[in-house]
């Protein structure tokens, strides 16, 4: 590995580098996050936490077309109790770890917020975005702009810590809602959601094949989508932007941080190239800054704008 | 690949013991023994197992009555259709030209089926022999009755064979005879004991484990087993990997992602 | 080929078969129409046509990425009375032409459909949903239900031709619009137009490559949101459903019509499959209808509904 | 392939004439003579251009400064970088054991270079000659001066060569000689003349077409001519197919689509 310093700082928080493992993928256990970290992330995220356990959709839950990944988990997760037992000495990860907070109403975001408040989190981040759960996120219209400020201020209000709101790829007004967010007291934006919900036809069973029989579409039919959504929100918002979606080599972090993103999010990606996705996508910017000679994140941050 | 499931038509069905029916189709899987395919019932659910028959085209896999989704399956004819996807998972890794002995607990046995097919196939008779533990609670469950050369029969109640666990049964056996490996499958309290037996033995050891399974690729994190996702990096462990472990033999986690004690 | 009868009845339009060239691909000249229908196409669709002539964005306007195609044209198009003397002797294209209609307002829906009225189409096309031309689709409010049904209710009294009220995946109330102009007295709905837009950047020169920055996503990555939406549709609406986005094999059109589709279009195909795609896609039909006992397009409409 | 961009730095600029200008670039293309590519300025504009030069992974364009966008890539200097994607298109077939003329007028020369080098490495000296007319209005707008063995040049104002056109050139030769197969490239109103004379003599012959570009890869319908797209199932167009074009020679599309006499 090159010597190009990748490190970012996000929202205060000290990152090595700009990856960090999304929401939902391979976030239900410590343990995990910290093999996540060891094949070099730059944070992680925790699959997202309720209030209750959840049993979420029946499965199948994920599965992939030419173009990406579709999925409907349904926010399956052992509720606020069982996750803050799962995740504490979180220092043992070795690197940031975030939050994730969902709740049918903003008191919900609250109590898991404070549930989670005794262990080590970096960051709390809150999808107001999810397309394919009902009682939560679009499907529960917390992706309105009245909604996003109403739930970030009540979190804004029972914690310290960066609040990264995560918004859709499928609302038009991404900027307005955004701009909510940042109203509220949100740190940062995390660009995008899954996209849709899309569905996938088992044409000889005649059926839907998620359970849930529509579901959110990720990695590379949503790259083009996310690169817009984080490229126009870059323009509306002063707080940095996480982008999410379709990321799964150097050139593709790249283009998003061009786009506007300061740190970068991989979910499909783990599928695609591997648990060790994180350390070829670090590998690969490494080398594309020296032959282009960039020798900082932040110098690249917002470059594809005139 | 695209992991979609394939609807493929059931063309024979074999009971195997008063529980477990085996359902065949005509496939082609490039399978490797212990690896699974997740199938699908539409609108239904979607879970794991193995493929316990491998005979050209044709595939198997032998399904015990236990719950909804599995007693959906026994309610299938020939002619039905049900969809498959995969093989996933990380198979067992052979070695042929030795002693080895295949410790099956309860439909375990299905997830080992192919491997003692295998093995009986590529162990050279000069240098290796294949021994097959079967165990059961009682006579009835017994499967595979006349499938393997050497399989030796244990259950709990004494109806069938040795009178005791596999474990029982392979500790006597390690008497009288060596092994230099040791395949198992089963209640994960048993495949514990099997570990723990084959330590003291110095004996390489190779365990299919189960967790609760939903992508079976690798992304959903459900079947983590202390940072090792069964359904990419397993289903099989070898001793040195599980002993890295902690959950292996005392913690699950289910659905929801909450822990419970095996 | 087979025997099967692939034969469709769109709107009173007697199809051949299901597959009908999609709008601004091919769609240029009455030579063009032509050739895609000596490669199987049952039904053509001409490039969208406005009022006055339109040179369109600048190039490029046309690009691909892993998962499909990212466009920005801009409409261009000679205007209506170049299109009027283009698209004469229709006959002598072999299969239904539909126009495909464009403007700012509803006056120049109607002044292009009375420009156009003395050829032979067969339908009139009316997209409301284009992502990336300013004055048009999206960017000028059309894809709202009011006005949808305004738009639909001029041109459905100066016509007697089946109108086709062509749809963003974009818009969560696709149902709401699709209602609108059904009411309004449409006879189809056309199921999708292209999604986003996206963005893709090239990296060493830290630009946008389209020339207007964003555009539209078609292709696979396109796919499973076009047919959740015409799943969707086929609940919400009486009219039949003209499923469009990512079709490019038998499969995808048979996923599409059991979704609810009643005849597919095709665009971004002909670039992954050729332009005798239409041949290819109804000879895939033919043959899995073949082995699966189907017998009719008419039977497997919808086929995915509980 | 995915239809995009790739940057390239300038690391060569030539002057052929006045108006024209080579760029060179390190690149790997799998070009063949006839075929385009489409050249980037970001911001700006994206259009077609012909690879002039190919010199182990050296490839250049000769570019005629003419408006916005050729006179923006003439005030590129050495380690300015273009977009280049492609190549696009079907390329010239070669006959290589015959007598051949290359007729080119004015930057159409420029698409036939690539395909003059060709034939001189592949047509057997004992049974064919390549001979190229290069055509101008005036002296100074030769390009390629010297770099074609045998290259007869013609001017309208006399000032270089023969004093007339391309065609009249051609005719002239063809009282003395034969060729199998002329390769022809510049205004269509030559190219249609070359190619009556062609079908008069009984030659074959082989034509490269401009229309408008947008896509390169067949899906806008921007470059038809007469149901046949340029991009893609030209450029290059043989005499057959051209007697079933009838725009051929008449007809042109503009940018937005409208027909326009050539
Ligand atoms: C890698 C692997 C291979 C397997 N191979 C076989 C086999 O060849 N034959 C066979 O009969 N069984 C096999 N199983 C177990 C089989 O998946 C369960 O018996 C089945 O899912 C039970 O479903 P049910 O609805 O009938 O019962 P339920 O009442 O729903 O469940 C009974 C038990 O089955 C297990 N189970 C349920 N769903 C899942 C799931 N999605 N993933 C993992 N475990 C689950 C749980 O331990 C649960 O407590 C295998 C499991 C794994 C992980
Ligand atoms: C297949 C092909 C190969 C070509 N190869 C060469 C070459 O090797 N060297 C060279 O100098 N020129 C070549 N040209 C022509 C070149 O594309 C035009 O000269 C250039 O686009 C002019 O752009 P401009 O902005 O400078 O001039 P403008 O003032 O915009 O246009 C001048 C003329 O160029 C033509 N033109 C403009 N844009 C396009 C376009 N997108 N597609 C096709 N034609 C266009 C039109 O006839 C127009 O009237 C080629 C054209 C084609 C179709
Ligand atoms: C299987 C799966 C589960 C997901 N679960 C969650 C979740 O629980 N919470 C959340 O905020 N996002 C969830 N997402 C969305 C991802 O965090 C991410 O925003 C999206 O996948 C786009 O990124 P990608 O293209 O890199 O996958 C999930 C995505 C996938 C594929
Ligand atoms: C290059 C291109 C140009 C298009 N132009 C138009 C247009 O002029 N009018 C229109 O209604 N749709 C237009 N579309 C959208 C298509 O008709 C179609 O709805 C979309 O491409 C989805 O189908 P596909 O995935 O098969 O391409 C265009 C699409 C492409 C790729
Ligand atoms: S089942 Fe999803 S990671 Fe193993
Ligand atoms: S330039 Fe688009 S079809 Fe030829």
């Amino acid at each position: 590995m090159s010597k190009i310093n990748l490190s970012v700082n996000l929202c205060g928080i000290q990152l090595t580098n700009p990856t960090i493992l999304a929401s939902g993928i391979l976030g239900t256990t410590k343990a995990l996050l910290k093999r996540v970290a060891e094949n070099g992330a730059g944070a992680v995220t925790i699959k997202s936490i309720s209030v209750e356990s959840r049993e979420g959709h029946k499965n199948p839950t994920v599965i992939t077309f030419e173009a990406g990944m579709l999925n409907a988990v349904g926010y399956s997760n052992p509720g606020v109790d069982a996750a803050a037992r799962e995740f504490t000495n979180l220092q043992d990860v070795g690197v940031p770890v975030i939050a994730s907070v969902i709740g049918t109403q903003k008191e919900d975001f609250v109590r898991v917020v404070d549930g989670l408040s005794a262990q080590r989190f970096s960051a709390i981040e809150i999808p107001l975005s999810c397309p394919h759960t009902p009682g939560f996120g679009l499907l529960a219209g917390q992706g309105t702009p009245q909604a996003t400020f109403d739930i970030t201020s009540a979190v804004r209000k029972v914690t310290k810590l960066p609040i990264f709101v995560k918004l859709s790829p499928n609302i038009p007004e991404i900027c307005t809602i955004a701009k909510a967010a940042e109203d509220a007291g949100a740190d940062a934006i995390t660009a995008v959601n899954s996209m849709g919900p899309g569905m996938i036809i088992n044409i000889e069973s005649q059926k839907p094949i998620l359970s849930f029989k529509a579901g959110g579409v990720t990695g590379d039919a949503l790259r083009p989508i996310a690169v817009r959504c984080v490229y126009d929100l870059y323009k509306a918002i002063k707080i940095p932007i996480i982008g999410v979606g379709g990321i799964s080599t150097g050139r593709h972090a790249i283009e998003m941080i061009m786009a506007g993103a300061s740190a970068i999010g991989i979910g499909t990606g783990v599928y695609s190239r591997g648990i060790d996705v994180f350390r070829k996508v670090c590998e690969e910017i490494s080398l594309w800054m020296q032959e282009n000679g960039f020798d900082s994140i932040k110098s690249m941050v917002g470059a594809a704008h005139d | 690949m695209i992991e979609q499931p394939m609807m493929a038509k059931i063309c024979d069905i074999q009971e195997e013991s008063p529980g477990v029916k085996t359902f065949f189709f005509k496939l082609n899987l490039n399978f490797e023994p212990g690896q699974f395919v997740m199938v699908w019932i539409p609108l239904l659910d979607e879970k794991p197992f193995t493929i316990s028959y491998i005979q050209k085209d044709l595939v198997g896999i032998s399904v015990l009555k236990r719950g909804v989704f599995t007693n959906a399956i026994h309610s299938k004819k020939i002619g039905d259709m049900l969809g498959i996807r995969g093989p996933y998972g990380r198979g067992f890794s052979l070695k042929p030209d030795s002693n080895s002995c295949v410790v099956g607990g309860g439909i375990g046995m299905a997830s080992l089926a192919t491997l003692v097919d295998r093995l009986n196939l590529v162990v050279d008779k000069r240098r290796g022999h294949v021994t097959v533990i079967q165990g059961a609670r009682t006579a009835a469950e017994i499967i595979y009755q006349k499938r393997f050369r050497d399989m030796k029969l244990c259950t709990e109640d004494g109806t069938a064979g040795f009178r005791g666990t596999t474990v029982d049964l392979l500790k006597d056996l390690l008497k009288k005879q060596r092994f230099q490996k040791v395949y198992t499958c089963g209640p994960e309290k048993m495949l514990y004991k099997v570990v723990e037996l084959c330590g003291e033995h110095g004996i390489e050891c190779e365990v299919s484990l189960e967790r609760y399974i939903k992508c079976g690729f690798g992304v959903c994190g459900q079947c983590d087993c202390s940072g090792q996702r069964v359904c990419i990096d397993g289903p099989i462990f070898n001793i040195q990997e599980l002993s890295r472990m902690e959950d292996f033999g005392k913690i699950t986690i289910t659905k929801t992602g909450a822990r419970v004690i095996h």
